[in-house]
């Protein structure tokens, strides 16, 4: 298991009630295992999955990313800048 | 210059900074918050952040600019927290010595913000608040009254 | 909203003028005097203008803007007189729901302002004076020293 | 003959050192006749001929446009504005 920070924001946020959230993934640690285990504790997430992008230490970057312990991660959704 | 700030954007302030004796053109755009959205009167919204990755990204969108055209100055900046209708969310300057690289850079830059800088928008209606999911959609699970 | 101006152009004022609570998006291009010109310095310029006739081309160019794009407010103004380097010499500024018509009306303001507009400017150098005879070239009639 | 006023602009004025001259165009009264009209008080003129184009009563129109008395005409240099 490797422990990493999720950041939440905008409708994602709203949903989980919380800023960030310390997850313990299990292997084999990539972006899609994080957004699983988030899923599980909130069934709700599920149909964001189209539709967020995954961002590892700041940077955009696909699902099957591989995390390391220490990361700091966030499933973006759409976002309504500008 | 890029950022994100929480008070209001001083327009002015940004014009005095942008010109520059080599430039022949600066090219400013300011998006301003609307009165509807989506068929709905829009009282307030709130923009967030993920601010550190959003100073990030526009800090490279800025670089990428500057490979892309010859510029002088550039300011990208976005304001977050609660705005109402009139209030200034974000300005995209540009000044360059002719006026082509000034338009074509500015509207890359608020194009690139749009579609991937980590800010997002909830909308307070009198029927309710949505998130704004993406450049054209919103999201009423927030809660609109029935 | 056209004029030509023998004062300073107050970008803020038009600013606070050009926003409405229906626009989201303002584009503003602002031109100024630049300190280099056709290879040469540039310390200060003249321009003049058949000003009747060319204010009349500039409520033309606003027509011919709202009919092919949807826009809320537009100000588009020109100094005559002397200037100096970073002096404001133009501003076109349009606001709109969308910011694609503030931008591409915008373009396309100052696109015509250079074209078709009855106004002329007279660059002085170190080395003399020149009237610069359309968009690319100078005419040295005017005087260059020997 | 007719009567019209010629407004003269940038480097015309310059070859002229007149803002306005008043012109009395014989037949067949059009725009390039007051031009050429013109040239023979200032042949220094002529190298404008390509470049100008013709505004009467503040409206561009082509040389051959017949001109009325009281016209107001001007042969407009290329412009620089902007």
């Amino acid at each position: 298991m490797i422990n990493v920070t999720l950041k939440l924001f905008g409708p994602l946020r709203d949903v989980m009630q919380r800023d960030e959230l310390q997850l313990q993934v299990p292997p084999p640690y990539k972006g899609d295992t994080a957004f699983e285990l988030l899923t599980l504790s909130n069934p709700l997430l599920l149909r964001w999955r189209p539709s967020v992008r995954l961002a590892v230490n700041m940077e955009y970057t696909s699902f099957d990313h591989v995390l390391k312990s220490g990361d700091e991660i966030c499933f973006i959704p759409p976002v309504s800048g500008g | 210059m890029v950022s994100i700030i929480q008070t209001p954007i001083q327009v002015s302030q940004i014009l005095a900074g942008i010109s520059s004796p080599i430039s022949g053109g600066t090219d400013v755009f300011i998006g301003t918050v609307r009165n509807h959205s989506h068929g709905l009167r829009v009282e307030s919204l709130e923009y967030t952040a993920y601010i550190p990755m959003a100073e990030k990204l526009m800090a490279a969108i800025e670089d990428e600019m500057r490979k892309k055209w010859m510029l002088h100055n550039i300011v990208l900046v976005h304001r977050v927290g609660v705005l109402h209708v009139g209030d200034v969310a974000v300005v995209t300057a540009v000044s360059a010595s002719h006026r082509n690289e000034a338009f074509e850079a500015c509207r890359f830059a608020i194009d690139r913000i749009k579609e991937v800088v980590p800010i997002w928008k909830k909308e307070f209606y009198e029927e309710g608040t949505a998130w704004v999911v993406g450049q054209h959609d919103i999201d009423l699970a927030g809660g609109m009254k029935e």
